[in-house]
């Protein structure tokens, strides 16, 4: 059994919602879709017992009638594991990683500023990337942003 | 300039890439470096959102130009990720192309590297003499691709331009002249005592804080990670190629340097490989300008470091969500770290170390007076200048060795 | 009357000033570029410079203080054109002389560097004041050891005119050899004087833009380059005459060109002296001069007593 | 035209001092500004210097397109240089804002913002493309 099969059963075998929901896209590339309310049990998990001791980025997405985050976890630089999570548009809000990896909080911020995702446990910083006197509520990443005629 | 109290100088914000545009607000007591902190964002131009409204051939074009000294990886990066989603498998000859220019530029940012890591330490024939052996490479690339800087030969399904057989004499060629000038660095890296003392000790990163910060490429290499993406997770042509991780367990400054002229000499051997193993046949594969819905995550190894890209597909010919996150990125959130007890001297090659993409020259720095209350701006060259200065203070001299380069060539 | 006017305004004063001020300044720039294995300017190069300056716009500073700012290259180029009138160039005897001349040449000299500071201090931009200060400060470091270098010779030809210590040493071209050490301090003290590389710290480029001069452009940048050119080729010929008193006797056409090829000498030494330096920071420059220049001066002024008192016997 | 407006022209042809303005490129246009400085091409030849002042500049080389950021500074230099002075677009984005047309941090072209007096195309200009491009600008001053 490869590697990534190995993860995949680890995942389900712990962790019973998760079923079918870890897909091996190809080799050293795991997908799964979390459970908002169970991320970070799941995140705990890969981190500390499955040996995911790297993380190559935090993306955030517009989906559309959701808001979704994936983050992009690595083992030894090889494998990558990639866990999607969907947050309400209204209300988006996760928790966030930087206890984990110290690194995650530029992405977090890019996450708050881009797309309005809240990050909850984020220490209060800088402004990343746009610039401090930019809108409030004013997230160019959403797909709904009209924003060029805003600021033209 | 200010000795009594502390002082805080923000270093920035004139940095140009998408990414990496950076100010750092550096506390000072004295000489001493107290706290360093890092301010982000200034020329975001925007270009993930601009991905969503233009098709994946624009697209293409587009993030080529995020940086310009790597852009190649960054082009790269992307359209393995589409054609990923796309399913479509590019024939060989175009991997073998793919890899030979990525590695091209790899040579080419590496030399310019060090010869701005020269400059910032105040051996400015080191940069003259990188910059004139630069040339030769920027002379194949132009004659490979048709341009010195944002090279073009991606496409999705393959590559635009093959090679012709006379370009291989070329490259050869080069490839001998410029094994000859990295040994000579490597072998001036390794003996000449000022250069060493200059660059040791000089920004340490332990290994658990390169893992923790996610530092990557030379900077983690130097700090004993051993990752390469080309050898950890393949891509293009790199499974069937033989070469080192280079690393170094220095964890500082003087440690990048070798690891980064070690890297050098493996990609002379890679593109000697390329030229030797490369396959003939077609150069690209027809593509439909729809790709499917679908995601995938790309990896590359830049010459900063793993480059990565997230692309997520909705079957139509625009992308859905382009997420970019430049090597700089990864990197810059371990200067703070790298800067913490040190001196105002060494700042400037501690944050040029990490290779951030180093076109500004004109980077100001605002110093602010907190007793006076008063702002003063002076040119990144202050600092530079200062540093220089007080190692020459400390017995570290770079002229004689200039003296020496110059009777050399 | 006429005669004077045409002494101060053209020859040897003004105008043949200005011309060798630009060639000076082109074998300066020549040499640097040639030792920096570049082509370098073509040689109107300076002259170019100084046309196109003069043409461009006039623009004072709002926050700048208007006549201090706009009569500070004036004093300097005034100060320059008036010590030179005093320096025995070739020959002998200089244009105008009298009992201690040397004093006020080495004042006069010393007048374009407070002009650069008065204009950079009214300029009232950060990058200018920093520069003002610095020029100010690096005046103490470089001023006692350039003085007291000159000053040495001068006791020991037992004057204080410049055209008849010139006299002396001519007449006993020997005891030049014993002022080498004040010829070497002498350069080095120059350097400081006139802002180059190791001691350009008042201008350095790449730390405070151009110092004193950044916010000066067009017509009062090309007085105030002038004026630089001027100092150098002055200051140079002041050297010449006080320690390469060689060859005074030839005809005057000879002369000319010996004092030609003396200045330019002096100008190469600096042009070579400040390719092979990187800039030092100023508390460095000023324990150098202090620690290094001034008892070297100090050393020579002995010297030269001693040796006063041994031909007096 | 009299003798010392050409003389002035001349004067004005052979001593260009430029100043170079980063206004968000890439980096490409900026390694090749400086790549026209190394023993190469060296630039000094045709009495280029590059200035750090506006104040003594003739000829500011704007790379990059004008993100919104950068526009406000970017006139103050110009403002502080002294007249006649040039604006150099560097570069495709310089020149019309290139392939990050439309983006929303970003204006356009240099000439959304400044009067441009010669435009570089080439992404990036080359070292010989920027030597050029400065020459031709002069030249088309003789008249």
């Amino acid at each position: 059994m490869t590697d990534e099969e190995k993860i995949k059963q680890e995942l389900e075998n712990k962790f019973t919602y998760l079923k079918d929901a870890v897909i091996v896209k190809r080799k050293s590339r795991v997908f799964a879709a979390v459970p908002l309310e169970k991320f970070k049990h799941v995140f705990d998990y890969a981190v500390k017992n499955l040996g995911f001791d790297g993380l190559c980025a935090i993306t955030g997405l517009d989906l559309g009638e959701s808001l979704g985050v994936i983050y992009h976890l690595n083992r030894e630089g090889r494998l990558t594991l990639n866990l999607t999570v969907a947050l309400d548009k209204e209300h988006p809000q996760v928790a966030t990683v930087t206890d984990y990896f110290p690194g995650a909080d530029i992405y977090e911020r890019e996450m708050v500023d881009l797309l309005g995702i809240a990050v909850k446990g984020l220490a209060t910083g800088q402004h990343y990337p746009l610039p401090d006197n930019w809108p409030k509520n004013d997230h160019p990443l959403r797909k709904d942003w009209k924003g060029e005629a805003k600021h033209a | 300039m200010h000795d009594s109290g502390e002082v805080i100088i923000p270093i920035g914000p004139q940095h140009p890439a998408l990414k990496e545009p950076e100010c750092f607000l550096i506390s000072l007591r004295g000489e001493k470096i107290t706290a360093a902190s890092i301010k982000l964002g200034y020329n975001h131009r925007g270009i993930e959102k601009a991905c969503e409204s233009r098709t994946y051939i624009q697209d293409l074009y587009l993030i080529e130009r995020i940086c310009g000294i790597c852009s190649h990886s960054h082009s790269t990066c992307f359209v393995q990720a589409v054609e990923e989603i796309a399913g479509i498998e590019i024939p060989g000859r175009a991997k073998y192309i793919r890899t030979l220019i990525g590695e091209l530029e790899r040579i080419h940012s590496h030399l310019l590297w060090l010869g701005v890591a020269g400059h910032e330490i105040g051996f400015d024939t080191l940069l003259m003499y990188t910059w004139r052996d630069r040339e030769v490479v920027m002379d194949i690339l132009a004659s490979l691709t048709g341009n010195r800087v944002n090279y073009g030969i991606n496409t999705v399904g393959g590559v635009r331009r093959d090679i012709k057989p006379d370009h291989q004499e070329k490259i050869l060629k080069a490839m001998d002249l410029l094994e000859e000038r990295t040994k000579y660095y490597i072998e001036l890296g390794s003996s000449e005592s000022t250069l060493i003392k200059r660059l040791s000790k000089v920004g340490m990163l332990s290994r658990a804080d390169a893992k923790n910060l996610g530092a990557v490429g030379p900077t983690a290499r130097a700090s004993g990670i051993e990752r390469d993406v080309r050898k950890d997770d393949p891509y293009a042509a790199y499974a069937e190629l033989d070469f080192k991780v280079i690393t170094s367990d220095k964890c500082d400054v003087y440690g990048r340097t070798l690891v980064r002229l070690g890297e050098l000499m493996q990609s002379f051997s890679l593109v000697r490989q390329v030229m030797q193993k490369i396959p003939s046949g077609p150069i690209t594969v027809k593509t439909g300008r729809k790709i499917p819905s679908g995601e995938a995550v790309s990896r590359y190894e830049a010459p900063r470091g793993e480059d990565f890209h997230y692309v997520r597909a909705n079957g139509t010919e625009m992308p859905e969500r382009v997420k970019v996150r430049a090597p700089t990125l990864a990197n810059i959130q371990a200067v703070s770290k790298m800067l913490e007890d040190r001196y105002l001297a060494d700042l400037p090659i501690v944050i040029a170390a990490i290779d951030p993409c180093f076109s500004c020259t004109d980077r100001m720095v605002t110093l602010h007076d907190q007793t006076r209350h008063k702002k003063n701006t002076f040119a990144w060259e202050t600092i530079r200048r200062k540093s220089i200065s007080w190692y020459r203070q400390q017995g570290v001299d770079f002229k004689a060795l200039n003296k020496k380069m110059a009777k050399l060539f | 009357m006429w005669q004077d006017l045409f002494n101060i305004l053209v020859f040897p004063g003004g105008l043949f000033l200005f011309v060798f001020g630009l060639a000076a300044e082109f074998v300066d720039r020549k040499l640097y570029a040639r030792l920096q294995n570049r082509a370098g300017p073509p040689w109107f190069q300076p002259l170019a410079d100084f046309i196109k300056l003069i043409a461009k716009e006039d623009l004072t500073p709002g926050e700048a203080d208007v006549a201090v700012f706009k009569l500070a290259p004036i004093l300097a180029l005034a100060a320059s054109l008036a010590a030179f009138l005093y320096i025995p160039a070739w020959g002998k005897r200089a244009l105008f002389s009298f009992n201690g001349d040397v004093i006020v040449v080495l004042y006069l000299l010393t007048l374009p560097t407070l002009a650069y500071f008065l204009g950079g201090w009214y300029s009232r931009s950060v990058y200018s004041m920093i520069g003002a200060v610095r020029s100010l400060t690096q005046l103490f470091a470089y001023e006692v050891p350039l003085f007291l270098s000159i000053l040495a010779p001068a006791m020991l030809a037992d004057t204080w005119n410049l055209s008849e210590m010139v006299s002396f040493y001519s007449r006993h071209p020997g005891y030049c050899f014993y002022n080498i050490p004040g010829f070497v301090v002498a350069v080095i003290a120059l350097l400081g004087k006139l802002e180059k590389v190791p001691f350009d710290i008042p201008e350095a480029e790449t730390e405070i833009v151009a110092g004193a001069f950044t916010e000066y452009g067009g017509k009062l940048l090309a007085l105030l380059k002038t004026a630089f050119n001027i100092e150098m080729v002055v200051a140079a010929s002041l050297l010449a005459a006080v320690f390469l008193p060689f060859g005074l006797d030839l005809a005057p056409a000879a002369l000319g060109l010996l004092y030609l090829v003396r200045v330019f000498f002096i100008i190469a030494i600096v042009a070579f002296l400040r390719t092979l330096f990187a800039r030092l920071r100023l508390d460095q420059m000023i324990n150098f001069c202090w620690k290094y220049l001034a008892p070297l001066a100090l050393a020579q002024v002995a010297l030269d007593l001693v040796l006063k008192g041994v031909l007096a016997r | 035209m009299s003798v010392i407006s050409k003389v002035i022209n001349w004067s004005r042809l052979k001593s260009p001092w430029v100043l170079h303005f980063n206004t968000g490129a890439c980096n490409a246009c900026d390694i090749e500004i400086i790549a026209a400085l190394t023993p190469r091409y060296d630039l000094e030849r045709f009495g280029v210097l590059l200035k750090a002042t506006p104040r003594h500049a003739d000829i500011i080389l704007c790379s990059g397109p004008v993100t919104k950021q950068v526009s406000s500074r970017l006139v103050r230099i110009y403002e502080q240089m002294l007249e006649p002075k040039f604006v150099v677009a560097i570069g495709s984005c310089a020149s019309s804002g290139g392939v990050f047309g439309g983006c929303y941090n970003v204006e356009g072209g240099i000439d959304t913002v400044l009067p441009v007096a010669a435009y570089i195309p080439g992404c990036p200009a080359s070292p010989k493309a920027i030597i050029d491009g400065v020459v031709k600008l002069l030249t088309s001053l003789e008249e």
